[in-house]
């Protein structure tokens, strides 16, 4: 089964959150990336996700892989929307089932990290400012990205 | 040579289309350049990383005919 | 609402998680520690966890609210289970809402730390092994504990 | 003085009890002292902590009648 997924409708969690269990699993490590209201000091009216899919969804089971080989955990995953989301909505879900807690946080923060980093998706924002500031694609190197 | 080129993000909204068809040389970086002259493109060459039938690829990568390009502007998912 | 609960049955997450959503929190962190079916190198059967209840409470509460001060977080909530548990049961469940996904993974992993350390919760594992381990307390002074 | 003593997990075990009320020194190192002698309590005090009427205190509290004191051996929650 596929560790990475990009959904183009909001996605269940317990489903996903069932698949990390197990007997050995004794830490589950789940980070949501959810659409916040503000961003860089401006009001956030909604976002849209674009993603050249063939290759996110390869290099996102390149992290997941990477991640299963680099930290002592039994399994992880990661569903990443695409499309249209509301202030609110769950961006992104990474979950990562370990036998010590220490390898759960890390390979958490780390595939998460590692998405944001290297998956081929970009963030467009619609802003709800009074000066009615332009939607904007975000490119982090023209502008420093303030982290989810 | 043709190759397909795909635009994302910025780099689609600054060529009006998401993918075109064009005849180019083996070269990634001269490829690049020429699209970025006729479409106004801010990025530099070096903010981009470059795929090749759905693989990343480096810029020294050599083209074959019918190969699909994309110029992946820096990520913002998560 | 308090922050901080004893279980004395199995509880749902949801709940749990509906609470920590707001329009200012872009992360969640969550950390859920499950029975494993094993512990330094013995086959755990099952297991039961003992509190000071008024005082586990107190100090569940305080260990929270130092959180919220000391991390850049919105909320933060903790289950901890009494009674007995199978393998695979949830046995305490974290989890941060923050603006960003920095302060939601430092302060989840501080609250279960400090949780871990000061609320006066103690368990009691049996053993499934061949050799017939009598069951146990665990007070990680006289063995130092393996994590969870 | 009347003090009663709460006990949990190893010290329950070894008590043989949940609680008992005793005549007390207002000290609780002796308290302690005494009652691990009696009840064959492996730990030293050194490894507990102490609270008195729910709440958390250093060893130099002083006791009042009536107190409810539980010596917290170490906790292995989570």
């Amino acid at each position: 089964m596929a560790r990475f997924r990009l959904a183009d409708a909001p996605f269940d969690i317990p489903p996903l959150r069932a698949r990390l269990e197990s007997p050995r699993a004794g830490a589950i490590a789940v980070f949501e990336g959810r659409v916040r209201d503000h961003h860089a000091g401006r009001q956030v009216a909604g976002l849209r996700y674009e993603a050249y899919a063939a290759l996110a969804e390869k290099e996102g089971e390149a992290v997941l892989a990477e991640a299963c080989a680099r930290f002592a955990i039994e399994d992880a995953a990661c569903v990443h929307r695409a499309g249209e989301l509301a202030i609110g909505e769950m961006a992104v879900w990474v979950g990562v089932a370990a036998a010590h807690r220490d390898a759960a946080f890390d390979a958490c923060r780390w595939i998460i990290d590692e998405v944001k980093a290297r998956v081929p998706i970009w963030k467009h924002e619609r802003y709800a400012d009074d000066a009615g500031a332009p939607a904007a694609w975000l490119h982090p190197l023209d502008a420093p990205p303030a982290g989810t | 040579m043709t190759v397909t080129v795909l635009y994302f993000a910025a780099l689609r909204d600054a060529a009006g289309c998401a993918s075109e068809q064009l005849a180019t040389p083996a070269d990634l970086s001269t490829l690049y350049a020429g699209l970025r002259a006729r479409h106004g493109f801010s990025f530099e060459a070096r903010s981009l990383r470059v795929a090749v039938d759905g693989e990343f690829r480096d810029w020294s990568h050599a083209l074959a005919d019918g190969a699909e390009v994309a110029f992946i502007p820096p990520v913002s998912g998560g």
